[in-house]
């Protein structure tokens, strides 16, 4: 009390003080980017989190075998130099980088990636899915200190697109620190790879401070002697605090801010497509969604062009995959708004008069899903269906994935892709196999399940993008999901941001050390 | 120096008309309790007639018009449209449905089990009255916001679990009060009469107790409504409150931040209309303490 | 006296009791489960399993209570499903964040407050009295969120004189003390380029904070005033030529300060816990947006953590007020 | 020179129903050495006076509409508030009814009575028994010992020990002794007491009486005794006023008036005194309605 008094007393003093000093003075002098996002970092470990925050963090404390850079995207060297790859697709070498060295000195050798995609297979969490019945726990082994060999189960295409999210971890941190949980207690709270930035301050649901390592062993960079990921809860907060300065670069941006932002000189606008794609999943599975000529019914009510105006810089999807990405389609006839045709699949189902409820849940304080959810509700009325909106938290969405009986009626969802590559958005999303998750809760057709599968493995571009064709064709007529828009990711620099390129998969999980700060 | 009249009481009828007089006499004597009432009289019918007299019903119903986005205040959208084109006119005033309606219902909720508790415990005292009343301290030490949040998003977004939520934490502060109430009135003469006369526990409270201690519940409800508001406000302003698209003061403003500073009427207005229903309540709750409990005056 | 605190702190041991079980039993028996949250959103049913068994979640409410307890009493206050941090180090971390809050916002509230509703009370019916009413029946209506949004919108998107949000600055590195508080910790440090910083940064929440407790003590000084100079001894105070001045600020003060010495030991913990909003809109690193967080992702533990410690501040600071109350007031007897 | 000289004072009050006049045109004198009884019921005016001379009735509801109040010559219905303050507690001594209200329950009673002191003896040290000019260090310390002093005169046992108490610890009795200490700790020359035994025990009031007696005596100080009770007027006092709706009926000396009293009210105030020969029932009240005042 005495303390808080006499501090008062001081404020009263330092009045004047308060007032003039400018508030840049904060930032001058360090080279220390401040990132503002809204999305936390609960959990450190690679093989274990998922979501752009958490890539953010491993891409830059953890290395992979590659990297992928630019747009379209491209693989590049990481803790691998160079590879080779068999006939058959099915044998990839990586011969390490001699001086790669974890960030307690030692070096990053071939026993440590086996031993990494040992534990991602083991723990069957974070990225596994994405190597599913392609690699497994004796596919990796160390054919010299330096060269690892994977003899793939299948031909995957999209291998090495895959590989920038594996993550290799130091197995002495990690066995030193074992517990019963492989290691998963301690690499929640704490780093073991060889990135160019290492962890400092950490205040959970607030920010996360990075240190650049001194005398590490990537080439190049810039010169940024650290960074925050600075936790921000509303997208107009990250907006004010790129105008004042007081941030680099804000990741989630709205149409509204970007506007805003426009002609500011001091702030570089990045609106850029990318496969990150809205739409509404319905229940396919139970519930008057079943039936295949309401959902096409309401596909047909729902207005495009309205989600699009409250959407800002975006695209409206043309069939389940992302525009651009290879196999995608543009010439698919889709559902557009269409109230002729709305009435007339309305006829042919079993719900012609309406009078029923729907539910839509939606992700609680995403201002553009509520707003589309509000859409669904107009489009419904149409139909003279009700329709009651449920914002939801993250973890009431996943819950409710679990079985159709839990799913309502819609589900908006975004989904980003990982790779870049038609099997991430068709796989996670639309095989059975993923039922019970929130990419694909309920959906299920055979023969798009083998259409996916065989273009998976189909090693022929040609043959491939032939298979995508049928998949496209096959789930626009199944109307599984009200198929929305890509919407552009939206990011917002200072000026004074260096050397920034964008690439088209997750794009948010900013990679550091090419950055600079004038 | 007081003095007090040596003339006869008058007969009881008009003497009790006299005190009503008196009373309504003392509440206008305040011109900000008047203005209190006036303006929750207003805001009661804002909340019947609104859904007939917006101008734009379709928007209240979750209706779009994403050509006007952003329109600011005019002849054409008094308070301006927000992101999706809504009149925030009409959005306002809908919005005082839930408010006033969640408010009231969680005082009446509060009142009926608290008044319960406090009747039983303050009647039988005893080992009764030391359980009951030391639940409901330890209820009164935890934060009323935090719980109320934490079992609103437990049980979901939606106007009743929002308003079982809060009236969960309200009702033991009205415990307390019945409890005091009923404590101060049960040894006085017209009771131990009711008891010599065989009536029952019920009746006694019912009958003999409830309408003697009426007034206090009555000022502090009032006085509460205005809280209530405000609580609701909250709960939807951190994103636990109704579900869209149904109107409501906290979510619009808390949806509006997204807004700010650039398009300030999305979220002013909202704003506005909170500060206004709690100061009515306030003023209100005010004059008739006065008025009711005057012990209490300010 | 100290025989009295004595007893009133072994007191607090059932009230802890008592409250540890009624916050459980809440948090427990609402619907929702965390565990998906917790196992990932790729997680197959099995790891979820798994997971629900390293917290024991698969075991029956009154076995996982008395595991709480008995860890509660060891220090454990449990562990964050979704972080996995231990939660009495996640609270320790974002308590004075908040205590820092509450305490400047108490401080303005006091000590604008308890003068200008004396002087209120003086100047009855005077321009200073309608001011402070005003303001006061404002204070009391005006939502803190809301004020919160104003506040910003006029010193910093016009102003531009103090800053937006947050503690400190990021990339500057905070006074580093023993309290955790940055004010006194950099006072302490003689820091004075630090203080002005964090005093900076603590205006506008701690302001938009002080409002509702500033009109609630200006009112409830006004009006005990008001009472203590209808009071007798006042009269003989006068009569026997004691000035004003004396009888307002010695005789008058010390009476009317004990009914507002509740009120400030009420809105304490009526702060702590309502810190959650201003919290939210100022991005102030405490309780508030912890607790937040915990609530949306159904994260039991630290919400019954941040419960816990806000009723204990609360069962200390009606202590403390009690025990003030018998400076104020010589009547009260410490049985 | 007089001591106190009432000349045709009217007062008039307002309320919420408006402005009443209170006083009309009372006329008193009071010399050293007299106790002047003021009888009359409640509310008929004899308070208000008694507050006049001291000035302590609010500007805002009090008004003056006539008269003068001479004290030793000087007007105080002319005097600024320092002049007042300066006689407040020095000249005039002041004890109201209510011993357990008038004391101030959150202070010791050496404070209030110190404090008391400290005032008289600024405006004249000599009070303390200090030559004129003292250090302030040198007022505080006399001000403690002649609060013990006081305390120990009217009666207080052990009063260097109880001095350090709170009110609530003293009975009601000995809660108006410390009143009276705190009203002649300035060696007033005017007492006004304000029916200072009304509260208090039959077999308390004797003795305050005779406290009050005894130190009139012992400075030849004026009184003006407010009381609503013969009886009281009969033990202490040299001279009675009856006051009745604000004026004065009939005054003199206590063994005229109460012996022969030439007015008819004040025949009735005195029969309606139960004696131990009034038979049940026969209690009289009086009749007419007296002006409210709030």
């Amino acid at each position: 009390m005495q303390m808080t008094r006499r501090s008062f007393m001081g404020s009263a003093v330092s009045a004047a003080a308060l007032a003039s000093m400018p508030l840049e003075s904060f930032a001058a002098g360090r080279k220390i980017l401040i990132m503002a996002s809204s999305v936390d970092i609960p959990n450190f470990d690679p093989h274990v989190a998922t979501g752009y925050a958490p890539a953010m963090l491993f891409r830059n404390t953890y290395d992979a075998l590659v990297r992928v850079v630019g747009t379209p995207p491209e693989v590049k060297p990481g803790l691998a130099t160079s590879w080779t790859v068999s006939e058959d697709q099915k044998h990839y070498e990586f011969k390490l980088d001699p001086t790669a060295k974890f960030q307690d000195g030692s070096p990053v050798t071939a026993e440590a990636v086996v031993y990494s995609f040992k534990r991602i297979v083991k723990l069957k969490r974070g990225p596994s899915w994405m190597i599913a019945g392609i690699v497994d726990a004796d596919s990796v082994k160390a054919a010299d200190a330096q060269t690892v060999a994977f003899d793939l189960k299948a031909p995957f295409a999209p291998f090495l697109q895959v590989l920038p999210w594996m993550f290799i971890v130091n197995p002495t941190v990690v066995e030193a620190n074992i517990g019963s949980d492989d290691g998963q207690a301690y690499l929640l709270a704490n780093t073991a790879g060889s990135g160019p930035f290492k962890l400092g301050r950490v205040l959970p649901g607030n920010m996360y401070e990075f240190i650049r390592v001194k005398d590490d062993w990537h080439q190049g960079g810039g010169n940024l002697e650290g960074a925050i990921w600075k936790i921000v809860r509303e997208a107009s907060t990250e907006r004010m605090m790129l105008q004042r300065k007081e941030a680099h670069i804000a990741l989630e941006l709205y149409a509204e801010d970007m506007e805003a932002l426009k002609d500011n000189p001091a702030v570089v606008s990045v609106i850029e497509p990318e496969y990150r794609t809205f739409s509404i999943k319905m229940n396919t599975a139970k519930g008057p969604l079943a039936d295949k000529n309401l959902r096409k019914a309401i596909s047909y009510a729902f207005n495009y062009q309205s989600m699009l105006d409250a959407a800002g810089p975006a695209e409206l999807m043309v069939g389940p995959l992302p525009t651009g990405i290879f196999g995608h389609d543009p010439s698919l006839t889709v559902y557009r708004h269409d109230m002729d045709k709305a009435k007339e699949y309305l006829a042919k189902s079993e719900y012609k008069d309406g009078g029923f409820k729907l539910s839509v849940m939606h992700a609680t304080g995403y201002e553009n899903q509520r707003r589309w959810s509000l859409l669904l509700l107009e489009a419904l009325k149409a139909l003279n269906i009700e329709l009651d909106i449920r914002p939801a938290t993250w973890p009431d969405t996943v819950a409710a994935a679990q079985s159709p009986d839990t799913m309502p009626s819609f589900m908006c969802l975004f989904q980003t892709a990982n790779y870049a590559d038609p099997d991430n958005v068709a796989f996670a999303a639309y095989h059975s196999s993923r039922n019970g998750q929130w990419q694909n809760p309920v959906y299920k057709n055979e023969e798009v399940d083998k259409l996916i599968e065989a273009a998976r493995v189909e090693t022929d571009q040609t043959k491939r993008a032939e298979l995508y064709k049928q998949f496209q064709e096959l789930v626009i007529d199944d109307a599984p999901d009200i198929f929305g828009l890509l919407e552009k990711r939206k990011l917002g620099f200072g000026a004074n941001v260096k050397n920034f390129v964008f690439t088209p998969v997750a794009a948010n999980a900013i990679e550091l050390l090419p950055l600079s700060l004038d | 120096m007081t003095s007090t009249p040596t003339t006869l009481p008058k007969r009881d009828q008009s003497a009790r008309l006299e005190n009503w007089a008196r009373a309504f006499y003392r509440f206008r004597q305040s011109w900000l309790s008047v203005i209190g009432l006036a303006i929750v009289v207003m805001l009661v019918a804002v909340a019947l007639f609104a859904p007939l007299i917006v101008p734009h019903p379709e928007h209240v119903a979750g209706g779009t018009n994403t050509a006007a986005r952003f329109t600011a205040p005019g002849a054409d959208f008094w308070f301006g449209t927000n992101a999706l084109g809504q009149d925030v006119f009409s959005l306002v005033l809908v919005g005082s449905q839930v408010s006033l309606f969640s408010g009231l219902a969680v005082v009446i909720i509060a009142i009926v089990v608290g008044g319960l508790v406090g009747a039983i415990a303050g009647y039988f005292g005893g080992w009764i009255d030391e359980i009951l009343m030391r639940i409901t301290d330890l209820l009164l030490t935890i934060p009323s916001l935090i719980l109320a949040m934490a079992v609103a998003a437990a049980l979901g977004t939606g106007v009743t679990n929002m308003i079982i939520a809060i009236a969960i934490t309200w009702w033991p502060a009205y415990a307390r009060l019945v409890r005091g109430e009923v404590i101060g009135k049960k040894e006085e003469q017209f009771i131990t009469a009711a008891k010599a006369l065989g009536a029952s526990w019920p009746r006694i409270l019912g009958r003999h107790i409830l309408p003697n201690i009426m007034s206090p519940i009555i000022v502090k409800a009032s006085l509460d409504m205005g809280f209530a508001v405000l609580t609701v406000a909250s709960l939807g302003f951190v994103g636990i409150g109704v579900k869209a698209p149904t109107p409501e003061w906290g979510t619009l403003l808390s949806v509006a931040r997204a807004d700010m500073p650039d398009y300030w009427w999305t979220a002013v207005f909202p704003g506005c209309a909170i500060f206004l229903a709690v100061l009515a309540f306030n003023l209100l709750g005010d004059g008739l303490r006065d008025v009711m409990d005057p012990k209490a005056r300010r | 006296m100290i025989l009295y605190t004595l007893r009133r702190l072994i007191l607090l041991i059932p009230m802890l009791i008592g409250l540890t079980m009624i916050v459980f039993a809440i948090a427990r028996l609402l619907p929702g489960d965390p565990v998906a949250l917790a196992a990932g959103p790729n997680a197959t049913p099995d790891v979820i399993e798994s997971v629900r068994q390293e917290f024991g979640l698969d075991k029956s409410l009154p076995q996982q209570y008395w595991a709480y307890v008995t860890g509660l009493v060891q220090g454990d206050w449990g562990v964050s499903i979704f972080t996995r941090r231990p939660v009495f180090e996640d609270i320790m971390t974002f308590l004075p964040a908040t205590l820092e809050l509450v305490a400047a916002a108490m401080l303005i509230a006091i000590v604008l407050g308890i003068p200008l509703g004396l002087a209120a009370a003086v100047y009855r019916n005077g321009v200073v009295d309608y001011l402070t009413r005003t303001v006061a029946l404002g204070g009391i209506a005006m939502p803190r969120f809301f004020l919160g949004l104003l506040l910003q919108l006029m010193f910093v998107s016009w102003l531009d004189i103090l800053p937006l949000s947050g503690r400190f600055p990021l990339i500057e590195i905070p006074p580093e003390g023993p309290t955790g508080i940055y004010t006194i910790d950099s006072i302490v440090a003689g820091d004075w380029y630090s203080l002005t910083i964090a005093l900076q940064h603590l205006a506008l929440p701690a302001f938009a904070m002080s409002l509702s407790p500033l009109a609630t003590i200006m009112r409830m000084m006004r009006a005990s005033t008001i009472e203590v100079l209808q009071q007798d001894f006042v009269m003989t105070e006068r009569a026997l030529g004691i000035s004003n001045t004396k009888i307002l600020f010695k005789y008058v003060l010390k009476n009317a300060m004990t009914s507002t010495l509740t009120v400030i030991g009420l809105y304490v913990s009526w702060l702590l816990g309502g810190t959650v909003l201003v919290e939210t809109v100022f991005d102030w690193p405490g309780l508030g947006l912890y607790a937040t967080q915990a609530i949306l992702s159904q994260d039991f533990m630290p919400v019954i953590g941040v419960t816990l410690v806000i009723a204990m501040i609360y069962l200390v600071t009606m202590l403390i007020v009690d025990l003030l109350y018998g400076v104020f007031n010589p009547r009260v007897r410490y049985t | 020179m007089t001591l106190l000289d009432i000349k045709n004072l009217n007062l008039s009050m307002r309320s919420f129903e408006g402005e009443t006049q209170i006083l009309h045109g009372i006329d008193l004198k009071v010399e050293r050495g007299e106790i002047w009884g003021m009888v009359g019921e409640t509310g008929s005016g004899k308070s208000l006076t008694g507050l006049s001379v001291s000035r302590l009735i609010p500007p805002a509801t009090g008004r003056y509409l006539a008269g003068s109040i001479e004290f030793e010559g000087r007007d105080v219905l002319k005097a600024g508030e320092k002049e007042m303050r300066a006689l407040r507690g020095r000249k005039i001594g002041m004890i109201f009814q209510d011993p357990t209200t008038n004391l101030n329950p959150v202070f010791r009673i050496g404070t209030q009575l110190v404090d008391v002191a400290l005032h008289a003896g600024h405006a004249d040290p000599t009070v303390l028994g200090l030559e004129p000019g003292a250090s302030s260090r040198d007022l505080k310390k006399a001000a403690k010992r002649v609060a013990v002093e006081m305390l120990d005169k009217v009666g207080i046992p052990k009063a260097a020990e109880r001095i350090h108490d709170y009110p609530h610890q003293f009975s009601g009795g000995m809660r108006q002794r410390v009143l009276i200490a705190m009203a002649m700790i300035g060696k007033p020359d005017l007492l006004i007491a304000d029916e200072p035994t009304t509260a208090l025990d039959v077999s308390v009031q004797a003795q305050i009486l005779k406290l009050i007696h005894d130190l009139v005596a012992e400075r030849n100080i004026g009184v003006l005794m407010i009381t609503h009770n013969l009886g009281v007027v009969a033990q202490i006092c040299s001279h009675v006023a009856v006051m009745y709706r604000g004026r004065i009926l009939e005054r003199g000396l206590v063994t005229d008036v109460l012996k022969k009293p030439s007015h008819v009210y004040t025949q009735a105030l005195l029969n309606s005194i139960p004696t131990a020969h009034t038979k049940r029932g026969e209690l009289r009240g009086l009749g007419g309605v007296m002006p409210e005042v709030q």
